[in-house]
Order: structure tokens, then sequence, then C-alpha cells
């Protein structure tokens, strides 16, 4: 995969298509890559990686860089390709100065999932596909890769491409087994009660940073509303539980019917917070209420939040859904 | 006022859209149709302009209900107004009793200009329901209680 | 910070009785930004006016907030008094303390702890209020009448006398409406289409009026002064400049068995038609269905016949695009559908029919020739029972619960006409009550009853059973009498009751005109604005708003017309300053609010911005039309970033009244 | 308890006067009705309004002044604009002294002084040239050299002509950018105007004003053999905390709120163009 | 040095707790250690570190600096920070120990942010020593030595015992507190500990990292670099690597009108954020390039600059671990070390 990725990447570069590349890059560790822009064949050739731990989701960049002078090469994985087409959708990318490569992904390893396992001191990893080996300070171990894998990942919603001008590999199918609502279902089976206490216990850790929302491809505003004076609920590091709750509660409805369940908040967030479940949260409803929606798998259907019909159900159907009291 | 737990007494917003609910509300009014004091009126011009932030606003503040009322789904003066407002905030209701908030102190009612009986008697069942609540605890922000 | 001036309105006792209104007025000096505070009897008089003016001018006043009663009553008066002493008159805000307070209240205690915090509210929003100014849209001085029948009709003649051009759609291929179907009016007796079709004629023949028959309304977009409407012209298979109306296809067509609804099925057309003598376009129709032409391509007799050589197969529907600067809506009635009233036996027994269908049976041009004969075996009826109210004021769900007005009267006018042409029929009308308000209506009544010896019973008819020997076994039961009758009768009238014709809320749905749960029309005030649609200019007449007879349906017809002409006759109309407004800055050309704008008010456009590292990049970004927004607020909420705000409503506002409610 | 760096003191409003459409000064006492700190020349305090924000301002008036403060404010953003809005008798919160101030008692003393501003660049200067006039016999000459947009924008154009214009050893050179009616003095622009009056060499330079003036003043100064080290200039204010550890308002290893405002070019020159 | 069965750390805690509030590391549901309120039941975790750092306890995410009373023309300043409590923060690991002598050097400076002070003033720090440093620590770059950590009195843990030394007069003080429970004892044990710690911390991966081209180059050399625009290209403009680092501590300022009153105040803020400079008038660090290179310059040559030469980094590792794009210190200044 590597091999191929460096010589499309190469001769994409060479034969003028494009002017750039946005890869990944090799880190001091396997694990740590960084998004990066390519702009020679020798910076591609010394640092470009595509690998099981390039786990961040590259379409975001698109935004600024797509405007810039000249055509950009962009490597998106199945799950990026949403986010992509979302991102077309609300004409934040310039597609025709966008050249997309589609790579194939058996899922991202996740060095916090490792870590949270017992393995501490990585120094390195490799993968197969099947099984993990990890070098560490104090010996190597092996894990299964599907152990290794975050939450991202292990309940992955798709591996078919929705957007590419060119595909490395076999695409793959779209995941329609639910799975990933699983964790939601147990919340909405507990009480008011456990929900209240559960979602108490993962905000009240969250120490503002934004970085679940500045990864976030969604939340591409050019001036957020908690940074914005003038919104009225600008905040910064959450004084009380309830600007922990405004924060996430407003984040989560703004990207409600965009956000493509890329994983990505989840993966970033430094205290662990399980954000997805929030945006899951809305992906089910709107999947019950209004019918299949799935954010960016095409570039035409309307949002389920900008459209309506006449006999959708009432907003009462909270008091008779939603958990046990 | 709201300290002693025999007297408390919920504070609910209402918003009405201003050309079915809130002439529903001034309807109940001109029917002398009696509703607690506790809810006050916000206007706007559609249901669709209640903005999920103005309802988070309303709990921080120290709400302990809050309403939305508007043109009945169909008869919106701006067509599809109430469309999107029944989505938004089915969504968010949702949202809130996923996140353990208790469901019953945000509603959705539609209220036509000539149900003035509708619009009292939802009024007095939505504050009577707050009541049983009894006070916001988890939506609140203690810096902007009362000081009483 | 604003300087603002606080006036509580006694409004005589309404508000003072149950509001310490002084206490109100005091409880404002504190606010942040007011400098005056006073209460007075009546805010709305022209000395309440002259203390708020000259308030403002002492004062030099910045906002006004007026406690009185509901500022959908006087908002406007006070935002022109405030005007006129020099202030934007967006800088006033109405705190609802009747409506929504005295009157609801008992305790003064409580009462005066909501107005104070009513108040208040106003005082946070006027604060942050921002002087508006009202745009200015142009006046399309045209007008579209929807619907032909007599109020279609009379609203076009009345326009178009006025001078202005007006068209009529007419989904059936003439005008003329359910009236043209009627023989005779009561309570003067006079021949419906005598009275009809001159108007029909006037329709006609006036220059200024256009009529597009056989048509539907497609689409309505736009807004007071400047809608847009596409027409469908449903093809009619003949070329109406040429055809002449001569009718000899209609003689020569070889499909000779379609129900004539016209008639309403009592009797046949053929598959080319007029539907009556005086049809105005006069023009024949080819009905597709039933053409062997159309269908199949075996025919051809009318093009062969036509010496106009109007004829014309291959002819199709026709998209037509018209500017309107109002719309009338005129879509009439239609008979409730008789299926769920088994018990009158409507479709077991021909001889169980509708009023509309009696008077067909009585019209010259009906399918009796005018002879009242049984539909069954066109004999002459000996005994006839009218049943009122069938589906009206029926609250057990199956019909309508309104009173359809109307059916008292022609029942009445049917059996004094029926006694007096055959005075050898027994007639008897089972009612509820006799409804008879109305000028001349109720010696009308009484003559039916005095004078013609009609039968009036006052009960309700339980069944109607046919009888093998063609005979219809009536039960009911006498009310006053307290017994139960059994009348062997040979017709039975059904006064069906009356609902909008099915097409009005696909109607209404365009032009964004609220209805009913019975689907009339609302209008913008049921007492003071009974011809206005709550949606600027729309305008309604006739019964689509409500059932009425003639004479008061051509005086709303009117009555519409003269509330178009004083639109169409201004030259400019001022827009609601209160539209949403897009700041590029933050704007992230995400189309969200275009999705959700129901007037495709929001355009969007490539601007060059420049980037913090001083580069220039380019950005999609939204812009509002302010003449064509209507300010419902719906962008506002789709807009994520917070760039779309609506003026008057804005989200700083509105919050700022929440802050002041929960305070 | 220890002093307090962060808790402000209430100021009261006892005069407000309107210097420019554009800027108002503003004059600030204790509750007590005496100053609320002393101050050297250049130095800053940090006005607020609760709820509304809290900025920085020169204090515009000399420390010889023993009765009051004064700060002299253009409304550009919500703070000052709420500022503007004020009413005699309103109080505001007020922390300070800040900042480093000007060398009065060192590298100022004994020289011949030349001040440079332009626009609300006079502001922060005033507090200086009056303390001059207040110590006459401690400096030497002074030159004030001061342009802004039109007659109208020149601040304390009163005080200018009534006291400064007036006093021996003062010699007062003022430009606007355009004609305008009433006007018979000096049109065009501080960096021409200062090259056009060419002062001596000698003269230790104070310099404030927009950017851009800056810019081409220093430029200017520098042919006229002027150097780096004799020109002080004092900074933006654009900071938080205003004690050196909220960490906005550094230009490299230098606070402004603490190191500075006042910087000598010299010490610009190996800072990062950052500001 | 003193010591103390492992079997007796509850007691010891206890004791501890009964005359302070004591604060020490445990793991949460999600197995990750954050330092808790100690009360019964509670084990000090074994992992290497908290997943924040410790500057909390000096340094809150927000203070309440004072609140205000508006009335009309009036306004009523009122200082609601009522005596602070004494408390023990047990298990602080040597990077973080010195953050707090970084974080004394800004907020003690003239002049003195008195809520800090207060806090340090009332709070003693006992260090744990590490015994399994990770790939991600690199304090030793900055001198510290994880086997023998700073604060008020350090510990060591080892099969059987927990060792504490006072370092400072707070520290001794500690210790008598809690004497009962421990005895005097050699250090020959956690000699042994230190040795096989170091002989790990030198093969630790950044052990060599180099930081000489930060003393070597003029500030404005490093400022103008060239290699800013690439390594700040993916930067996402969070504040993580700000927020999780114990040692930075921009803030800013903030007023909330609760509507019976304004509150002031202070909460973290991170140099990574667009709109951090940005005020009425202007912002002087537009580009993500120039806040990227505030952050690691403050670290790297400002702070040393005014600090006799300390670097304001103590090598913790969590911005390493936690940056969202794998982007941090080490490999800032790799590149920079790298030969030109």
């Amino acid at each position: 995969m590597q091999e191929q990725t460096v010589k499309r990447a190469l001769e994409l570069l060479a034969d003028g298509t494009v002017n750039r590349v946005l890869g990944w890059k090799t880190g001091e560790f396997a694990y740590d890559t960084t998004p990066a822009v390519f702009t020679s064949a020798e910076e591609v050739e010394k640092s470009f990686i595509y690998n099981d731990f390039c786990g961040p989701n590259l379409s975001k960049y698109l935004i600024k860089e797509s405007r810039k002078e000249g055509k950009i090469l962009v490597f998106l994985k199945p799950c990026d390709t949403y986010s992509f087409n979302q991102l077309c959708k609300e004409h934040r990318l310039i597609r025709e100065n966008i050249y997309v490569i589609g790579v194939p992904c058996t899922g991202k390893v996740s060095a916090e999932k490792i870590k949270s396992s017992g393995i501490k001191g990585i120094t390195g990893m490799e993968s197969d596909g099947e099984n993990v080996t990890v070098h560490t300070l104090y010996g190597d171990s092996t894990v299964k890769k599907s152990d290794a894998m975050g939450a991202k990942c292990s309940t992955c919603k798709s591996k078919k491409h929705v957007a590419f001008d060119e595909l490395i590999g076999e695409d793959g199918e779209v995941n329609n087994d639910n799975a990933r609502f699983e964790m939601v279902e147990k919340l909405e089976a507990m009480s008011a009660d456990e929900r209240y206490e559960f979602w108490r216990g993962e905000l009240s850790k969250c120490i503002r940073c934004n970085a679940c929302r500045n990864v976030c491809p969604a939340c591409s505003c050019e001036n957020c509303v908690f940074d914005n004076p003038e919104s009225g609920i600008q905040q910064r590091a959450a004084v009380n539980s309830f600007e922990e709750n405004m924060f996430h509660l407003i984040r989560a409805f703004h990207v409600a019917g965009r956000c493509t369940d890329c994983g990505e908040c989840s993966r970033v967030c430094p205290q662990n917070i399980p954000l997805h479940l929030l945006n899951r949260k809305y992906i089910k409803d709107i999947n019950e209420f209004y019918g299949d929606y799935q954010a960016g798998a095409d570039l035409d259907t309307r949002p389920p939040l900008n459209a309506y019909t006449f006999d959708d159900c009432e907003p009462s159907i909270v008091y008779k859904k939603g958990g046990n009291e | 006022m709201q300290v002693n737990e025999n007297n408390f007494r919920p504070k609910i917003v209402a918003f009405c859209c201003n050309w079915c609910s809130y002439a529903g509300a001034d309807l109940a009014g001109t029917n002398r149709l009696n509703y607690p004091a506790d809810v006050k009126i916000i206007r706007v011009p559609c249901s669709c302009r209640v903005n999920p932030m103005f309802i988070l606003r309303a709990f921080q503040r120290g709400a302990d209900g809050v309403i939305m009322c508007g043109c009945h789904p169909g008869d919106c003066h701006y067509t599809s107004g109430n469309y999107f407002a029944r989505r938004r905030m089915t969504l968010l209701f949702s949202m809130l009793d996923y996140m353990g908030i208790e469901r019953e102190r945000t509603r959705v009612e539609w209220v036509s200009a000539a149900e003035g009986a509708k619009f009292a008697a939802t009024m007095n069942e939505f504050v009577e329901t707050v009541t049983a609540l009894g006070e916001n605890k988890r939506l609140e922000d203690l810096r902007c209680k009362s000081k009483q | 910070m604003q300087r603002i001036g606080v006036f509580v309105c006694h409004c005589g006792t309404n508000i003072a009785a149950t509001v310490d209104v002084k206490a109100v007025a005091e409880a404002m000096k504190n606010e942040p930004g007011v400098v005056f505070s006073v209460d007075y009897q009546y805010m709305c008089s022209e000395a309440g006016q002259n203390l708020i003016q000259d308030t403002i001018k002492e004062q030099k006043l910045t906002g006004v907030v007026v406690c009185s009663c509901s500022p959908r009553m006087h908002e406007a008066t006070f935002r022109k008094a405030a005007a006129k002493a020099g202030i934007n008159s967006y800088m006033v805000e109405i705190a609802n303390i009747r409506e929504q307070c005295s009157w609801i209240h008992k305790d003064i205690m409580t009462a005066t702890e909501k107005a104070i915090i009513l108040a208040r509210t106003a005082v946070a929003k006027v604060q942050l209020n921002a002087p508006l100014t009202p745009g200015e849209s142009p006046v399309t001085k045209r007008a579209l009448v929807i619907g032909g029948g007599i109020a279609g009709i009379q609203t076009a003649l009345d326009i178009a006398e006025a001078g202005f051009d007006v068209d009529i759609v007419e989904k059936q291929p003439t005008i003329g409406g359910k009236m043209t179907q009627i023989d005779k009016t009561f309570p003067t007796l006079d021949c419906a289409a005598c009275i009809l079709t001159p108007k029909m004629v006037d329709c006609a023949q006036n220059e200024k009026i256009h009529i597009y028959a056989y048509s539907e309304v497609e689409s309505v977009s736009g807004f007071v002064g400047n809608f847009t409407v596409k027409i469908k012209k449903k093809a009619r298979y003949v070329d109406t400049t040429k055809c002449t109306g001569c009718g000899i296809c209609t003689e020569k067509c070889p499909k000779k068995s379609v129900p004539n609804e016209f008639n309403l099925g009592m009797d046949n057309r053929r598959a080319i038609y007029i539907p009556f003598a005086q049809a105005v376009p006069k023009v024949a129709t080819i009905d597709a269905d039933n053409c062997n032409m159309l269908k199949n391509g075996k025919c051809g007799v009318c093009a062969k016949v036509c010496t106009a050589g109007a004829i014309d197969y291959k002819q199709q529907d026709e998209i037509i695009e018209e500017q309107y600067g109002a719309i009338v809506a005129a879509t009439g009635y239609n008979p409730i559908s008789l299926e769920k009233y088994d018990e009158f036996a409507y479709s077991q027994s021909k001889d169980v029919v509708t009023s509309l269908e009696f008077e067909r049976l009585t019209n010259a041009a009906g399918p009796t020739s005018g002879q009242l004969l049984r539909p069954s075996d066109g004999k002459h009826p000996h005994t006839i029972v009218f049943v009122q109210c069938v589906g009206s004021r029926d609250t057990s769900g199956c019909g309508k619960e309104y009173c359809s007005k109307i059916c008292c009267m022609y029942t009445a006018k049917h059996a004094m006409l029926t006694r007096e042409k055959y005075p050898d029929t027994d007639v008897y009308v089972f009612y509820i009550d006799v409804r008879t308000p109305g000028k001349l209506f109720d010696e009308f009544y009484r003559r039916a009853v005095e004078q013609y010896g009609v039968h009036y019973i006052k009960g309700m008819v339980g069944k109607v059973a046919p009888r093998a020997d063609g005979k219809l076994l009536v039960q009911a039961s006498d009310l006053i009498a307290n017994e139960q009758l059994h009348i062997e009768a040979d017709m039975v009238v059904l006064a069906a009751a009356i609902e909008p014709d099915k097409s009005a809320r696909s109607i209404a749905t365009m032009l964004t005109a609220s209805m009913d749960t019975n689907d009339f029309f609302t209008e913008a005030h049921p007492k003071l604005r009974p011809v206005e649609s709550p949606t600027a200019g729309v305008f309604l007449s006739g019964v689509c708003q409500g059932p009425k007879d003639i004479p008061e349906t051509v005086s709303q017809a009117s009555a519409a017309a003269a509330k178009v002409i004083g639109l169409l006759s201004k030259d400019k109309l001022t827009c609601n300053p209160c539209v949403a407004h897009s700041d590029e800055l933050m704007c992230n050309g995400c189309s969200a609010c275009e999705k959700v704008c129901p007037y495709g008010a929001i355009t969007y456009s490539d601007k060059e911005f420049r980037q913090p590292d001083r580069t220039v990049a380019i950005r999609r970004v939204a812009s509002v039309n302010e003449a064509v927004c209507q300010g419902c607020g719906a962008c506002t909420v789709a807009c994520p970033s917070g760039a779309m705000d609506l003026k008057g409503f804005s989200n700083k506002q509105i919050m700022a009244e929440v802050d002041a409610i929960c305070k | 308890m220890r002093s307090e760096t962060l808790i402000p003191r209430i100021g009261v409003v006892t005069d407000i006067r309107q210097d420019t459409p554009d800027v108002k000064t503003f004059r600030v006492v204790g509750t007590d009705g005496n100053k609320l700190f002393e101050h050297i020349p250049g130095q800053c305090a940090m006005l607020s309004i609760p709820g509304v924000g809290e900025g920085m301002f020169s204090i515009t008036s000399s420390p010889t002044n023993r009765e009051f403060m004064e700060f002299s404010i253009k409304k550009c953003g919500c703070l000052t604009s709420w500022l503007h809005m004020m009413d005699v008798g309103q109080q505001i919160t007020v922390r300070g002294p800040y900042g480093n101030g000007f060398p009065v008692e060192s590298d100022f003393k004994g020289k011949n002084l030349l001040f440079i501003a332009g626009g609300i660049g006079l502001a922060p200067l005033r507090s200086v040239i009056n303390y001059v006039r207040d110590n006459r016999a401690n400096y030497g000459s002074v030159q004030i050299i001061y342009g802004s947009r039109s007659m109208d924008d020149l601040v304390d154009y009163k005080e200018i002509i009534d006291e400064w214009m007036k006093d021996d050893g003062i010699e007062v050179n003022l430009t606007i950018d355009r004609e305008q009616e009433g006007w018979d003095g000096h049109v065009g622009f501080v960096p021409n105007y200062v090259k056009e009056l060419n002062p001596d060499v000698s003269k230790t330079v104070v310099m404030c004003g927009p950017p851009i003036m800056i810019k081409f003043t220093l430029a200017g100064l520098k042919e006229l053999g002027f150097i780096e080290t004799q020109v002080f200039t004092t900074m933006e204010l654009r900071m938080k905390c205003a004690i050196g550890k909220c960490g906005r308002c550094n230009i490299g290893n230098k606070y402004v709120c603490k190191d500075g405002p006042v910087f000598r070019f010299d010490q610009l020159d190996l800072l990062p163009n950052e500001y | 040095m003193f010591r103390l069965p492992v079997s007796k750390m509850d007691e010891f805690f206890g004791a501890i707790a009964a005359a302070q509030t004591l604060y020490l590391p445990a793991d949460g549901k999600d197995g990750k250690a954050s330092y808790v309120k100690w009360e019964s039941g509670i084990a000090l975790s074994k992992a290497l570190n908290t997943v924040r750092s410790a500057k909390d306890f000096f340094f809150p995410q927000t203070t309440n600096l004072c609140d205000f009373n508006v009335n009309g023309k009036n306004i009523e300043i009122i200082d609601n920070r009522t005596e602070s409590e004494d408390f023990v923060v047990f298990g602080v690991r040597a990077c973080d120990a010195r953050s707090f002598t970084i974080l004394d050097k800004v907020f003690l400076a003239e002049p003195v942010d008195s809520y800090y002070a207060t806090r340090r003033e009332h709070g003693t720090v006992i260090t744990m020593a590490c015994t399994a440093p990770e790939e991600n620590c690199f304090c030793n770059v900055f001198g510290i030595d994880a086997a023998n950590p700073e604060g008020d009195a350090a510990c060591w843990l080892t099969e059987n015992y927990l060792y504490i030394n006072p370092i400072t007069e707070k520290g001794r003080k500690f210790i008598e507190t809690v004497k009962g429970l421990l005895e005097e004892c050699d250090s020959a044990e956690v000699d042994a500990q230190k040795a096989a710690t170091k002989e790990i911390l030198d093969r630790l991966p950044f052990a060599n990292v180099n930081t000489d081209y930060f003393r070597k180059n003029t500030l404005l050399d490093i400022f103008n670099s060239d290699k800013w625009a690439k390594l700040s290209e993916s930067c996402l403009a969070c504040g993580t690597c700000t927020f999780v680092c114990p040692t930075c501590q921009c803030y800013d300022i903030k007023d909330y009108d609760t509507g019976h009153g304004v509150k002031r105040y202070r909460t973290w803020d991170s140099c990574m954020y667009s709109d951090f400079t940005k005020m009425a008038a202007a912002n002087s660090r537009t580009t993500q390039l120039q806040r990227f290179r505030q952050r690691f310059m403050h670290k790297l040559v400002y702070f040393p600059d005014n600090n006799e030469g300390e670097f304001g980094c103590v090598g913790c590792g969590r911005c390493l671990s936690r940056c969202p794009i794998s982007m941090n210190i080490i490999k800032v200044i790799k590149n920079f070390g790298e030969e030109e």
C-alpha cells in the first residue's frame, strides 16, 4: 500500500496534475503520524507514509488547501470520503482544485487503545493486518489488530469510498449492521438518572481544549459561536456543569444531520470523553424519525434538518420513546 | 422565592409564534381563561425562529420549563417554518432526554389563533407538570439563580 | 445604552383593576437605560400618544416601551406615534400586560409581579433594538382570481371596473361555477341563469379580464405586490381561437355515453362537449379519457365535421407564467360525498337525490327538461321528502360540525316550487331547526309553510328503505308530536352539507395562506378583516372562506375586489423591515439557510476576502433579498455560525428577553 | 490580605470632555474624592465596566496634577463605546498603574525634547509634556510636532492653544492632513512636516501615533541624522492582565504591559516585528 | 529518610486526610488517572502520570476573581474569597514538581498573583519517583531526575515500602503530622531503585535530544526561521497541548453577567487559539503560524531569556501523547536541531 501511494503521489507531482500532496508524515514512533502537505518528490520520498497508523482525517484541511494556487492531491480513507463529500455539499471545498485518491482501510490502530490494555513505553509498532507487534521499552508484545483499534474503527460504518478521482485497491462495502449504535441503545435503555450520571461523569472531564471542535470536519465555521463575543454564548474553559453541557449540546446540535460519524472527536479527546455517542444519538434519531440518512453519502439528498415531511413525528415522541424512567 | 419546597413556583418561558400561538394566547386573555402567572411569553415571528440556544439559555438563566408554541403543521404563516421547528425540537428534546434531563421540562404544542382555550389548558397542564418535577437542577447554572 | 421611556397603560380598568400600574411604572425606573416611567389612563388615546411624543422630545428618548394591550392591537399605533416624535418606529416595544396578564390573573400581587417582569423584558429587548428602515417593493398592477364562480366573476368584474387587469383561472371548461347549475334563487325566485349569464358574458367581453378556463394554478412564488404564478392550461384538443362554438362536433361525436357532469351524471354527453349553452368561453372541449381518437387513434369525426378546423388532437398542456400584485382565492365549494350516509339509501336508489341534483331535475336545461320526474322510472312523484342537515351540524364525526347555512332556504325554495308547479304532490321537510336570518328569508319560509302547505316536521329521518315497488319508505321521528312517522315517498331529497372544494388545500399551501380545520381559508381577522387572508396580498371571496349564499358571496366578492383595488392602486409597498441579514464575515456559504427559505430570498455569490495572512481568498457567501424575505427566521437557526440573524428579533434580543424573564 | 493585583478599585468619573468627534477625556477620582494612585508619565491603568470589559488606557494627565487623573479615550470597540456613553457620576473600576513609563527622571533629564504625535497618539505624550512643563527647570527646549486628519481631530486643541503655545521655550508645530476652512496652519503629513522642520539632532525624541506614521517618521529622523537610541515610543496596549502573566501582549521576550509600553527604538530592533 | 510498609498506605492516607485535604492520582472508570480528593477506599493509581497535569491545584481551569454589583451608576466590588484550607498533593511526578517552580517564576514574580500565591502557600507537594518511564518522557532533557523528584517531600514506592524523604520545611512539617506511622530507615533500597530507573531513563528515545540550537541562536534568527511554516501547517489550533501542559499559564479574564451581578473569572486560555490576541482594534498574531511559533518560542526562547536559561518545558510528554495530529515540542526541537 505504502509503495503504491508513494508511486502515485510522485507520478501526479511529476506530470503536473498536482503541485502538492496532502498525506501523512512519519513521526518519532510508528503511531504518531502527522498530516502534512508535501510539495516535492524529495519530501514525499523522505517522509510520506500510509499504513495502519494513519488515523487523522485529512478532509478538513482541504477547506484552506483547495483555495490555494494549483491542484492538490489528497489521500482519503473510506470514512474520510464521507467528510469530503459533506464538505463539498456545503460548498466548503473547491472541488476542481482537488485530486482525490481513495485508499483502502482495514481499520486504524490506536496507540491509546493499546496503551490502555497495559502496554507501556511503546517505541515501535508493526501491523500485518491481523496482528500488531508492539515494541516497547520493556519488551515486545503482540495484540490482535481488532483489539488495537479505537472506537472510530471498531464500529466502522463503511469501507466504501463515496468520492474519488482514482482508487488504489478494491473498494469495500457499506456496513449496515448498525453495531455502531449499540452503546447509544445501551444508554437509551438506562434510566434518566443513570444517563444523567453517565454524562455528568463524562462531560465533567472536559477541559474545553476545543480539540473535538477543531478536528471536526463539520465544525468548519468561519467563526464559531463559542468564539464569537456577539453570539451571546461565547465561552472559554467551562466555569460550571452548565457550560460543560452547553458546549457539547450545541456542538452536537450544530453538526446534527451533517456529522458523518468519522469519529475524530472521540479519537482526539485528551480526556477520552466518548463524544461520538452524542453525534451517534442524533444519527440514530434521524434514521428512526425521518428515515435512514448518511451525511456525506451523496451530494444531493437534503440534509434532514433542512427538510421535512408533512407527517413527521411530533416532538412528543420523546415522551414515549427514549429510555426508561 | 424558590427556596421553600411547598411554595415552589416554576419559571416557565413560552415561545409563541406571532401568527397563531401568540394570537391564541391573546384570545385566552380576551376570553378571560386563567393560566398561571409563572408562564411568560416571548413573541417570535415563527416557531422556526426558536434556536435551541434560546431554550438552553432559558434553562441556564433559571427556567424550570420551556414550551414552544406554533401554528399547527400545515398552517404556518410562512408555509414551512413549523415543520423545520418540529424536527429541530424533536431532536433537541431527544438529546436532552438522552443526557438525562427531565423530558417533561420541554414541550411543543401547536396552538392556532382560534385556540385560546387550548392555550390556557396547555399552560395549566404544563405548569402542573413542571411544578411536580420541581426545580430544574440538571441543567441549571447556579450563578444565575435568584439570590434569595 | 438607550434612553428608554416606559409608559404603563391602565386601559381604563382593564389593566388597572388587576395590575398595580403605579407599582409597575415605579419598578421600571430602576431598570438599566430607563430614564422615564409613567402610568396613564389610556395610552392609545390621543392624549396618551401625545404624552409619548412629548416625553420623547423632552427626555431625548431613544427607545419606548408601552405596557398595554397586545402588540397585535396597538403596536402600529404606538410605532406611528413614536415616529411622529422623531424616533425610529422600530425603537418601540410593547409589553402585553392586558391579554397576557391582567385578563388572565385575578390576584393583584401576582399580576403586578408578572407585569413588572413583562415590562422588564420589553425594556431588555428595546435596549438592543436598532432603528430599522422598511424597504420598498413595486406593485404589479394585475390581479389573479382563482375560481370562476359567481364569487370570482364578481371580484374580477369589480377589479376590472377600477381599471386593473385581472385574470380568472377556472379549472372547468367554463366559468360560472355552481350557480350555473341552480334553477331559481331564493328568496326572490329569479332564474339563476338569467342573472348570472350576463355577468359571464361581461367577463368574456371585458378587455381588462382574461379568462384561463380549463386551467389550474401550478405554483405561486413571490410576495405581496410581486407574485409569480404558473398557470397550467390543460389541453382541450380544440383551438379556442378557431372554435366558433357551433356545436356540430358535440352532435356528431359517436361517443354518446359519457355521464354529463353539468347534470350531475343524470344524463349523458359526448366525448367532445360544451358544458351548457351559455358556457363562457363557448368552445368545445375533448374529454381525453373518453375520446377514441385520443385513446387509440380511431375516429376523428369531430375534426372532419369542424368547418373551422379547430380540432387539434396534438394539443398539449401549456404552462403560462404571469406576474400579479394580488391574488384572490374564490375556490368555492361542493356538496359532501354521501357515501357515509347509508341510512338514506343514496347509493341504492336513484330516487334519493341531493338538493343540487333536484335543482337539475327542475331546471329547463336539465335532464328532464324541467319536468319533475323520478330518475328511476321517469314518473311524476307524488310524495317528496326533504331531509335537512345531511352532514351539517353533525358532531358524530361523520359529517361537518358547522351549519352549511344555505340549506334551509333552498329547501324551502324547492318545497315551495314543487307545490306551486305540482299541487298534487305532498312535500315533507324534516329539519333540526329552520334558520332564516336574512332579508325576506323568514317571510319566504313562512310562505312555504302557510301559503304552499309544505309539511315541516321537526325531527330526524332515521332510515330510507327502497321498496320493491319503487316506493321509498321513510322512517322518521316527529319530535313535536313525539311520534314515529312512516312515509311512503316517491322521492327523497337530501340537503347535503357543503364543504370547500378539494383543490383549496393545495392552493392554500401554494399561497401560504392558512386554513381552518374544515379547510375553509382563515381570514386575517374574523371580524375586522374578513376578506383578507393573513398572508399579505391574498384575499378571500365566496364560500372558500365559509358557507354563504349568493347575495353574501357577491358582497364579499366586491369587498375583496375593493381590497385588491386598494392594493393595486399603490405604486410601491412598504416592506417589513424585520428581515434576515447575513454577516458575510461569518458566513460559511454552506447553503443551509437557502434550503429552509420558503421564499427563495437567499442567494449566494463568491466574494474575495482578505485572509489573516494577507492573502486573498474567495468565499461563497449568502445575501438576503430584503424585499422577498418575510422574516420568519428559519434561516437563522439553520445557520450554524450565527451569520444569519433576524432584524427586530435578533439572537441577542431574544436572549435578552429570556434573561429578563428568568431573572 | 496581600495587595491585590487583579482586583480593581472604584473610580468615579467627575468630568467628561468631548475632545474630538470620537475622543473623550474622562476625569477620574476615587470614591473619597482623591486621586486613586500616583504614576509616572507614560504609565497606564486598566479601566473596566463590569460585564462589558476591561481595557488598558494611558494616563494622560501629568503626575504633577495632585487632584485627579485623566484618560483620553477614542471610541473604537465595545468597552470604549460604553465609556463614551457614560454620564458624569458614573463609577468605573480602575487598577494600576502599570508599565514602565517614560524615563523622565533619567534619560530625559536635561535634554532638549522633541515630541512627535499623530491623532490620538498625543494622549500618552500629554502626560510627559505637562510633567516637563511643571518641572521646566529640569529639561532643555521642548518642541512638539503634532498632526491629525483634520482640525476637529486634534486632541487637546484647547490646551495646546491656551497653555502650551503660551509657554516660553515650547515650540508647537501643528499640521493637518488636508486643507480645511478655518485652518491657516500647516497642511501635510507628520513625517514630511518633521523633515521640513529639520529639528536639531541633539534632541531626544518621544513619538507616538499610528504605525504608518511611526514608520515613516523614524525613517525621516534617520535621514536627518537621528539614531535609534535617542528615539522613544510607546506601544499599542493589547493586554488582559497588565501584570505580565496572561501571555498576550508579549513582543518576543518582552511584555508590553510590564516591560513596556515605552521602548527605545534600538530595543525594538532586537524584537520580532509582531506588533 | 522514613518509610512505611505498603500495607499501611491506607492508614497513612487516612492520617494525612484527617489533618488536611489530600489529593492523589487515582484511576477513573476509563482506566485513566486523575487527581481526586482522597476518601477511604481510594487507591493510589499505578499509572505513570495523570492525564491532566497537577497545575490545577495552584492555577485552576477557572478562578472567580471577584464579583461586582452594578446599581445605576454605582459599582460595588466583592472579593468573595474565603480563607483557603491547607491541602496535600500526593504522588506528583518529578516533571510536574518542576512545573511548579516554573509557574512560580511567572506568578510569584512582582506583582505577585495573590490567587496563585495563596494556593501555593497552603499546598504541600509530596512527589513520587518514577520507576517505569515511557517513550514520551523526556524530563531528563531539562535536567530533571525522574528517579529523584523535587517537591516538599519525595517518595519512592518499592515492593514493600513507601519511602519518604522531606526536602523543605513544609515537607518536614508534613512528616511530623504522620510521624507515628513512619519508621526511620536508610536509603539502600531507594538508591537501588534510583539506579534501576536511571538505566531506563538513559535509554529513553528522547534521552539525548539536543536543545543547544535554542541557546546558540538569536531570538530573531529562530523567530524568523522558515521552518515554522512547515511545522505549523497541520496544527488544528486547538488548545490540547496548552491545557494538558503543566507549565502553560496563559489565561483570559472574562466577565459573566448573571442577571444579579457580574462575576469576573480567570480561565485557562491558549495562545494557539485564533482569537487569543484579538482585541477591539486589531490582532497581533493573525495566523496559525504566528500562534504556533509563539507557543514554542515562549517555551524555548522567551522564557529562558527571562529566567536564567531555564526552558519552559518539563518533558512530561503529555502534549506528545495528546496532540490530535501528533505535532509536538520534540518534533520542533529535533527539526531545528537537524543540521542546516
